[in-house]
């Protein structure tokens, strides 16, 4: 099933999906199963599967220490394809692989493809890969039904909206605010009317990221987006208080 | 040769190597760049202003030194230097530097960041920043910090506030990703005065058009001094930046070999260099915004470097460099930093000149090959820093015992005044 | 105004000052060093050649910066800076030195001794040395090779022996009579190379005239670019040799105020300072070779001196001067230490300029008489040297915490590495 | 008594006259009466007393210390005289000033003159200051039977030690070689050249010194010289042997 069609189907039951995130390997793979279990349990739609890269430059110090952790102690590409393999099977969200460019391009774009296909995953998401340099990769993908996740920003002109629209597949991530991951942000008007204004240039589903950490942000968010991205607050909720901390965080956000 | 004629290739690239791999909410700001960049390029005034600031701040144009001593000496070819080294702040990053703030003013922005490894990229942007009223933050990787503490000191109380990044190798790539996370953040009021010719386009080819003085005031000048042009060009690539400044004056000759010359650090097959072509090690990939030669595993995840000369101790190489070295139009060797001890010592002896760590990679090649070239052939090698800024890491390569008991006093007389 | 056309009075007087007062064993000597610079003064190719070396070698002609921010800043008149420490070694030290180092070598001389205090002119001279295969030793003061540990490491790299002086105060004077010491047996193969215009006669013509460069270009640059002559012109006076040298392009020019910037040290009435004319608590002695105002007290012993420049840290001060002051043609006022740091850091941080501490006395009094002139004057100031060198003492006048904590850990480093 | 005189008498009964040399104030003022006394004892014929300096730049490092701690003692002119004055009234040695100009010039040449002849001294030696600075304190002097002592050297030409022996008065002081005070020089031929060199150009008594240290340097110079002189050696004796050790020197000089 297609991340589109996935996504509609869901959005039947539910008003604002979920997608949350896992660095493969951090603290370990063990722990990343763990989280997943919990994620699955609180209802979540969509996990972003982090491979760890050493120049995470879109990352904020959490996920970058993250990065360099999971690399520290061995992690490869591998055994990334491997946890998703795993997943995919296991849990019922779908799976995308979320990373830097360099990844794919070091692995082959062809062969990066087809290895997502066969673990399972949708989709993926690279905060580096502009489209301007994502044809080959873009086409590799559609003969695969795997969806590239493109970025939609708050200092995209109407001009570029228009191309990054004309690019979209499965779903688009707007980007809440400027910065990297990490921080807090208000989901105030400004993010609904960038909501609203990037819709005018995409027909697929919408999801929003960069700062969303409790229920308020579901509210406002709810109605005028598809899907919450969930990244930095739940890293932070399990390094804080463990399972038991990552159970209690989504708890939160979804009573 | 015109390197920057895009009309027949993808703007920004240079065979396959360049691009813009950037955020997606970078994309406006680059264009923003890009644009202002192509406005001064084609701006007959702003080439003429930049090369009077250099001129009236920096002392541009800068000389060159025939070295008749060490020429002697080697026996072979006659040895000329490009004396970048003399300018503000000691080294050619003042070049590019000050044409980012000329642009960064066009652009009406009022805050700079930059990475800095050596520590004189971050000296030269501060030192820019002082002169046109700009904020600025420099980022610096934490082991930099500890090993050119001199320069941050400068960079502070020339009114910068460094920031000594903790992360990864904590060194000049790490640097580079904490500028590009405050950029991303401050792009509206923030220009990222990269330091070398390096990252997504346009920075390679800005930073090299910048840097191009080098090469300009240096043809002429060889040529007036020696009575020909120079048979070989020697320059240190740490991104690549002042080597493709002086190459540029030369790039049109057939008979001029140009040599870049890398950090070998520990030696080929050391796995502690950071020669990314003259070594064979690196393959390509996309980092910090553009598609080169990296020094990357097979994961595509960016090795330890190590160099004598933090200014070149770096994953990446311009990638212009990538293409003009596929292309056999640049050689590429590399020194390791036991050969950059003896050449350093031999060149303060001989000539009384003190080149930068960095910059005397280049010497240890000039120096290897000119003995087996003729005493009517030409040399011709680019200063690109001096060595002052290095004291710590000079003292400590070379082992100096005087300057160890001078510094265990000092720290003595610290200890005692805090109590 | 010619000061060097002796044919009303003796040669080598400014008025009743200079004169040579130096042990009979040295008169051949002597002599034969004043015919050798009468040659070279009378030979319009050895200026040619000393130009030329100095342009190929040191990056001459070094420019004038406009300081417009620190011009707005104090509301006053436009301030304009020249640049000699843009000068390979970092000072105007190397003018004198490369001159001399043609002299030694006209005089067959292989071997040159030379004193120094801040550092600057043992690092000129040992740099000179290697350039012209001469050997080297420098004289200095202990407590000066104490502060200013990083020129002497240079010195000894570039091949010079350095002697810590440990007689009388220790500093550049006490240097100064260690060389005479050593010429006194060496006089035969050695050249001293003294580095202020101060001394016997001809060092004091034979340095000014050396010197003369700056004002020479000064004159002309200051002209094109402020499109007049400058009102004042500033420059500190250690020994007195850049002051000379800058004010030489306007001795005839009457509309041009010249000031001379001496140590203030704590003070007026402090006894801790080296401001020989600006306080009046010098008197007219024979000392080192000359007379002229001397920090003496009524037995005719010297005084202690102070200054947190090592390089104005003397007792004595250029004939010249003395004369010039009693003709009211220069000015002299003193900065104190204090004064020195404030206007440091404003320098930075306004224009992004790192002058030596020496340098630093001339900014000093500059921007306090700035502010109570005209927009439309003209102010000149002579940036003798840059900062860098003085890292240690300008971290410690500055009292930088970080710094300390650097130093701290090297020293701890070192400690380890030696167990 | 003129010095010549003084000098041509005492020829009269030795063949070579001996000038010892006195820092005034180092150690201590009674150690310079002591030193005197036994300098007397040895039939010594002249002494130096040496005005310290703060810049003693023709001398060596014994001296150079010496003149530091006499300064740092806080030794005076009027103290210096003082000695003089004591020393000329009790002992038959002649005594001459030694020191530097600038003790001279500060004073004013005049009173210098007169204070020197005040206290009895017979001349002085300023090893910087060149004839050519000379005029007025010689004019002054000679008004006053002081007489200057001249140094010839190894390195003057022939027409500089005519001009020097046209200069000389009372005894000329002839530099036995290069360099400061201290140190030893051997008495040679070629130190007898000079001498005989130095004699052609001047009528007065000559002196010999810097590294006479040793009766064998006496025996080279009976004959040759006048005056030997005797500075650092004497003084490093007191220095390592007390006033003993000064009258062993002595004793082993003359016998
Ligand atoms: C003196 C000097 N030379 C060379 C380099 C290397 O940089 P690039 O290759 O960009 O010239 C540096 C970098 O800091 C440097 O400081
Ligand atoms: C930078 C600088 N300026 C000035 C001076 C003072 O010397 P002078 O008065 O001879 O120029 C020195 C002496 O070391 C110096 O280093």
């Amino acid at each position: 099933m297609s991340l589109a069609t996935y996504i509609a189907q869901r959005r039947q039951q539910k008003p604002l999906l979920i997608m949350a995130h896992v660095v493969c390997g951090y603290p370990s793979f063990e722990a990343n199963i763990r989280a997943l279990e919990i994620m699955e349990d609180a209802g979540v739609d969509l996990v972003e599967l982090q491979f760890p890269f050493s120049e995470p430059s879109a990352d904020g110090p959490l996920f970058v220490r993250a990065n360099e952790e999971s690399l520290k102690a061995g992690t490869t590409i591998d055994q990334c394809f491997e946890l998703m393999r795993l997943a995919t099977q296991r849990f019922s969200f779908k799976i995308v692989m979320m990373g830097y460019y360099n990844t794919v391009y070091k692995m082959g774009e062809a062969l990066f493809v087809k290895r997502l296909e066969d673990a399972g995953g949708a989709g993926y998401i690279l905060p580096d890969l502009p489209i301007e340099e994502s044809k080959v990769l873009h086409t590799a993908s559609a003969a695969a039904s795997i969806d590239p996740i493109i970025l939609m920003t708050p200092t995209s002109s109407d001009q570029r909206l228009a191309q990054l629209g004309a690019a979209s597949r499965g779903l688009v991530y707007v980007v809440a605010r400027k910065g990297v991951t990490g921080g807090k942000t208000d989901m105030d008007d400004a993010v609904v009317a960038l909501i609203k204004r990037c819709r005018q240039y995409t027909s697929v589903p919408i999801g929003v990221g960069f700062g969303i950490t409790c229920r308020e942000d579901l509210d406002a968010l709810t109605g005028v987006a598809d899907v919450a991205i969930i990244g930095t607050a739940a890293l932070k909720a399990w390094e804080s208080g463990g399972p038991e901390g990552l159970q209690a965080f989504f708890k939160a956000l979804t009573v | 040769m015109n390197i920057f004629d895009f009309s027949e290739g993808r703007e920004g690239y240079y065979g396959e190597y360049g691009g813009v791999f950037l955020p997606e909410v970078l994309h406006a700001t680059i264009e923003e760049l890009l644009a202002c960049f192509r406005e001064c390029k084609s701006d007959p005034n702003f080439w003429r202003e930049y090369v009077e600031l250099l001129q009236n701040y920096s002392g541009r144009p800068t000389p060159i030194t025939h070295l008749p001593n060490l020429s002697r000496r080697l026996g072979g070819a006659q040895i000329y230097v490009k004396r970048d080294d003399l300018n503000h702040t000691g080294s050619h990053k003042i070049n590019n530097v000050m044409g980012q703030g000329l642009l960064c003013r066009r652009l009406g922005k009022r805050r700079v960041i930059a990475e800095t490894g050596a520590g004189q990229h971050g000296f030269a942007t501060a030192t820019m920043a002082a002169r046109f009223g700009f904020d600025c933050k420099i980022y610096m990787g934490a082991v930099d910090v500890a090993r050119q503490r001199p320069n941050v000191f400068w960079m502070e109380n020339l009114g910068a506030q460094v920031i000594a990044v903790e992360d990864g190798q904590k060194t000049l790539k790490d640097a580079i990703n904490e500028c590009m996370r405050d950029w991303v953040l401050n792009m509206a009021d923030t220009h990222y005065v990269l330091g070398t010719a390096c990252g997504p386009h346009p920075f390679p080819e800005m930073v090299s058009w910048f840097q191009s003085i080098i090469g300009l005031e240096a043809r002429e000048q060889i040529m007036a001094l020696a009575g020909k042009l120079p048979d070989r060009v020697y320059a240190c690539v740490g991104g690549g930046s002042n080597a493709i400044g002086i190459f540029q004056g030369f790039l049109s000759d057939d008979n001029v070999e140009l040599i870049g010359c890398e950090a070998g650090g520990l030696g080929a097959g050391s796995n502690l260099h950071a020669a990314r072509l003259a070594y064979n090690d690196a393959s390509v990939g996309v980092a910090q915004g553009f598609k080169t030669y990296f020094l990357q595993n097979d994961q595509g995840n960016m090795k330890e470097t190590h160099s004598i000369a933090a200014g070149l101790d770096y994953i990446g190489v311009n990638p212009i460099f990538s293409y003009l070295w596929e292309q056999g139009k640049v050689r590429f060797e590399a020194a390791t930093d036991t050969e950059v001890k003896d050449a350093l010592r031999l060149t303060m002896r001989t000539e009384g000149l003190i080149p930068a760590l960095e910059t005397t990679h280049a010497f240890v090649t000039a120096i290897k090959e000119a003995p087996t070239m003729a005493k009517d052939e030409v040399i011709l090698i680019n200063q690109s820093g001096r060595g002052d800024k290095d004291i710590f890491t000079i003292a400590d390569a070379l082992e100096d015992h005087k300057w160890k008991s001078f510094i265990r006093g000092k720290s003595d007389q610290y200890q005692r005044e805090d109590n």
